[in-house]
């Protein structure tokens, strides 16, 4: 299993460390038990993400796309912020190996947490409802990072 | 402070001494006979790979060259013993006993076994980091075949008392093997002191090469071939053995155990120093296991509030190189098996770190570990939404 | 007529050469992390790993690196193809098909698997050495689960038509292994052509180290690992990875592929020099077997009226390494499997003599071994008491 | 598997082969489908073994143990030499490899039968008959050669 260039870039330079005092909206998504938590902190002016901070548990691959989706997400509307995809940060990072897929998973999903985070408590609807992957009881962050050639090895 | 290679995962491989390498190099391009054959080159091979075994069987106290098969490691030998003994003496099914902190390269094969009939009891250590014989002894049914407990674990380093339930298991008839990967040429180790039925052992821990090991199989020991073949090594492990390998595995073994009680308080040295020194050094560090017994080689030790994985990946920037038991370093959900079997919570398995010394760590390597380590935890336990509200301050 | 030092036991096994020792050898004292690690050691010793395996994976014709995976050598893989397929593909129970002629390494899984409860045909050779797809066809079943017919027989030397069997073998919803350790690099060996789902491999027959092969499993193949615990190889087969060894099989893999089509021209212009000049000599000899399509580098020959090891014994005094299918030397009562599948009977087949040519055979080695051949065999006529009564005069 | 020096010599360098052109006595046993066959003729005078040779098809140790079987038989009585067991035999030579030991026996199996054949055509009775292995048509000559670590191998 070997990291990209880019996502050792991003664990050992992370950007957007920290939490935002007046954040507008916070999403955690993550449990210490699995080994991953992420903290999202957000301003938000005109429907847009103004500003956004990160605080991340986890392994390199965490934290790389913890960092990655901050940038990525800076000064997106808040439709486009949610409708970032784990695929796409993935990509971002230039790849990653298949048993961190997850971890894209979690940036996403922690996004997602703190716009509707935003969008609640200014008394409006929240969009990204329903496909934040960690709300789902049955959700098992590893069901699809299988390496595709073991599909049938073990009893 | 310079940047340094301070190796420190010598628990997960060794280089090859450069006196065992120089002992195989012969075996590639001069005697490199087919040992099976019967012609001049073929007895030189053999001669060469019969003078490895006797060594081997002399080093362990086997009595019999026909006691040692050699394999391709540790793992294989694992899964020899586990399914050879089992099937052959039991074919119709049986109960069997492994600690529940085992290599996987035991606990798999254990779980084969259960699949494919036999009743498999997965036995908890106590939470210091040991088996105890008496639970051992609840364990036992008058159907158990075959009990194994590793001699020393591979994560926390603690040694079992291998003597006393190879006697208990014998008292109720079960044959007893155990996985000694971790402790040859670290410890004293002697198959007719500690009375075990079957021992195994793997040549990269001890700067050996990789991909050769070895079985110890005591003279009568039921057992079916895993590898089926030719018929080389006595019929119990088919295949053109690795004689160059074989060699290094020899040579090695003769090294480490010349070296072993000078060695052995050298590392134990070294190894409560980083004990001590991370954890008097960094709030909230604890070592991982108390058991008082334990192989001189091997730090462990819980972090709490960090993920293991991120620890090591900053420490290698740093030219550190450790392991640890979190579930993202093996790619599976569950942190290290072992860590949960002595009641440690998966929150703080996550953040586990295993620091192991050898032969070539030098006092300046651990200092240099610990100059660089606790910036390490400050920085990530800073990054963690968690730590100030479970801790306090993340300032180490 | 000097003495010489010929090595005419190619098929038993090869020096590694010395470019291939020297691509190994930095991976014993510089490259020496474990590929499993993910600090800087362990990702060096794997990015080795991997790059030897896309060597392999594109020397076969295979179109994903997770196609290939590494033993400990050719038995291993053999056991491997057909205990985990067959075991995977069919928990309950099922029918195989494998050539009568196959390496032990094959067949005594297949009799492994016989004795769990598989139905296994051991299929037949013509008489000239071949296994006809049409005998194929007609041992097939509803419920046969694997065929594993080998590329090239190691004794008679005989090519298979794998491409038609396979077609045969699919045709029926069958998976097709082939055992290709004595062809690869002696013959073109690629996946997609001869449309296999499995094969195997190993290093000592092409000038690799002893104790490392690999299995070729097209993807998707139902498999069950032989060695479990910590999920090497694509969890396929546990084990820390011989990295040494496995850069020294892709390497002399590459050499061999790279001289392969002047290389064989000019083996079996000594092969066909080895096997006119017995024959032409020595009264009462003939070739074992007719089959057209074969290695290039293996002569196989029945000396009338002599004993294998006996033969064997006595061109070793005189400096020169070759094989027999004589019970004798296999330390078991029935002389080679192999000669009896294709009608030799036991008498001769003791009689048997394998010569095979490799890389450094010299011209020069053939002719020695044809100048020292006769008198030996003359010697062991007049020494037997039944050569005159049978064949009338002992002298060649 | 290793051959003694004393193997290898009788082998390389045996010791009264050929047949006595007015033997007293003819021993023949083994089979060419096992692989090997020896022949035994003797000459006889005062009820000892005055001329002893062999012929032998059959490996290195068939034929080793043959030829030492005549050394030690030569000048022996008749009684003293169908007494040699393959134990001496294989002691002779400075023992055999345990997947040869059977060789041992089809030299003093030749042995046995030479002289009986001595004294039957001599009108006395034989005196080995009964203790020669290969006459027992269950003998296996491999039964014994078992490795005896090997004794609990295979199913
Ligand atoms: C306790 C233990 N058993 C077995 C093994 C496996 O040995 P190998 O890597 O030679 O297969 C190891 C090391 O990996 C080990 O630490
Ligand atoms: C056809 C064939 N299959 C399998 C093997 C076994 O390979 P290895 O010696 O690497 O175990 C050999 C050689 O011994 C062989 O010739």
């Amino acid at each position: 299993m070997l990291y990209s260039e880019k996502v050792m870039d991003h664990f050992n330079n992370p950007r957007n460390v920290g939490v935002l005092d007046d954040a507008d909206g916070i999403g955690e998504v993550g449990n210490p038990v699995c080994g991953d938590v992420m903290k999202i902190s957000i301003k938000v002016a005109d429907d847009k993400i103004d500003d956004i901070r990160f605080q991340t548990l986890g392994c390199g691959a965490a934290i790389a796309t913890s960092s990655i989706v901050t940038e990525m997400a800076r000064g997106m509307s808040l439709e486009q912020a949610v409708a970032i995809t784990k695929k796409q940060v993935a990509e971002e990072l230039g790849g990653l190996p298949p048993a961190k897929m997850h971890c894209s998973v979690l940036a996403t999903d922690g996004l997602k947490k703190a716009v509707d985070d935003y969008l609640v408590t200014h008394g409006r609807d929240p969009i990204a409802v329903g496909t934040i992957a960690h709300d789902d009881p049955e959700f098992d962050p590893h069901a699809e990072e299988h390496d595709d050639a073991c599909e049938v090895t073990e009893e | 402070m310079e940047a340094r290679d301070a190796y420190l995962d010598y628990a997960a491989t060794t280089p090859v001494d450069e006196r065992v390498l120089e002992a195989m190099l012969p075996y590639y391009t001069q005697v490199w006979g087919n040992p099976n054959s019967l012609y001049r080159r073929g007895r030189e091979a053999y001669t060469a790979l019969e003078a490895a075994r006797e060594r081997v069987v002399g080093a362990i106290g086997a009595t019999h060259p026909n006691e040692v098969i050699f394999t391709a490691g540790g793992t294989e030998a694992d899964n020899a013993a586990l399914i050879g003994i089992t099937t052959r003496a039991r074919p119709d099914g049986g109960h069997l006993v492994v600690s529940a902190f085992e290599h996987h390269a035991v606990l798999e094969p254990a779980q084969f076994l259960e699949k494919s009939g036999y009743a498999v009891t997965y036995l908890a250590p106590r939470p210091a980091g040991y088996i105890d014989p008496e639970d051992l002894r609840n364990a036992l049914r008058d159907d158990t075949v075959l009990v194994s407990v590793m001699h020393g674990n591979n994560e926390i380093g603690t040694l079992q008392p291998i003597r006393e339930l190879a006697e208990v298991a014998h008292e109720r008839g079960a044959l007893f093997h155990t996985d000694a990967a971790q402790t040859l040429g670290k410890v004293p180790f002697n198959v007719a002191d500690l009375g075990v039925d079957a021992a195994s052992f793997s040549g990269h821990k001890i700067y050996g090469p990789k991909g050769v090991g070895a079985l110890y199989l005591k003279r009568g020991t039921p057992f079916a071939p895993m590898v089926r073949g030719g018929g080389q090594e006595f019929k119990k492990r088919s295949g053109t053995q690795n004689v160059a390998g074989i060699v290094g595995f020899a040579t090695a073994l003769d090294l480490v155990l010349a070296e072993l009680p000078e060695e052995a308080a050298r590392l134990a040295s070294l190894r409560e120093r980083i004990v001590s020194g991370v954890t008097s050094t960094i709030e909230n560090t604890i070592e991982s296991a108390s058991y008082p017994e334990r192989l001189p080689n091997i730090a462990h030790m819980i972090i709490k509030g960090v993920e293991g994985e991120a620890m090591l990946l900053q420490l290698d920037a740093k030219g550190v190189a450790v392991s640890t038991g979190s579930a993202c370093s093996s790619g599976s959900l569950e942190p290290s098996h072992v860590l949960l079997s002595i009641g440690c919570p998966p929150e703080l398995a996550h953040g586990s770190v295993r620091v192991s010394v050898g032969r070539f760590t030098t006092a300046e390597d651990v200092e240099y570990f610990l100059e660089v380590f606790p910036p390490i935890v400050e920085r990530l336990r800073m990054m963690s939404p968690l730590y100030a509200k479970m801790y306090g301050s993340a300032t180490t």
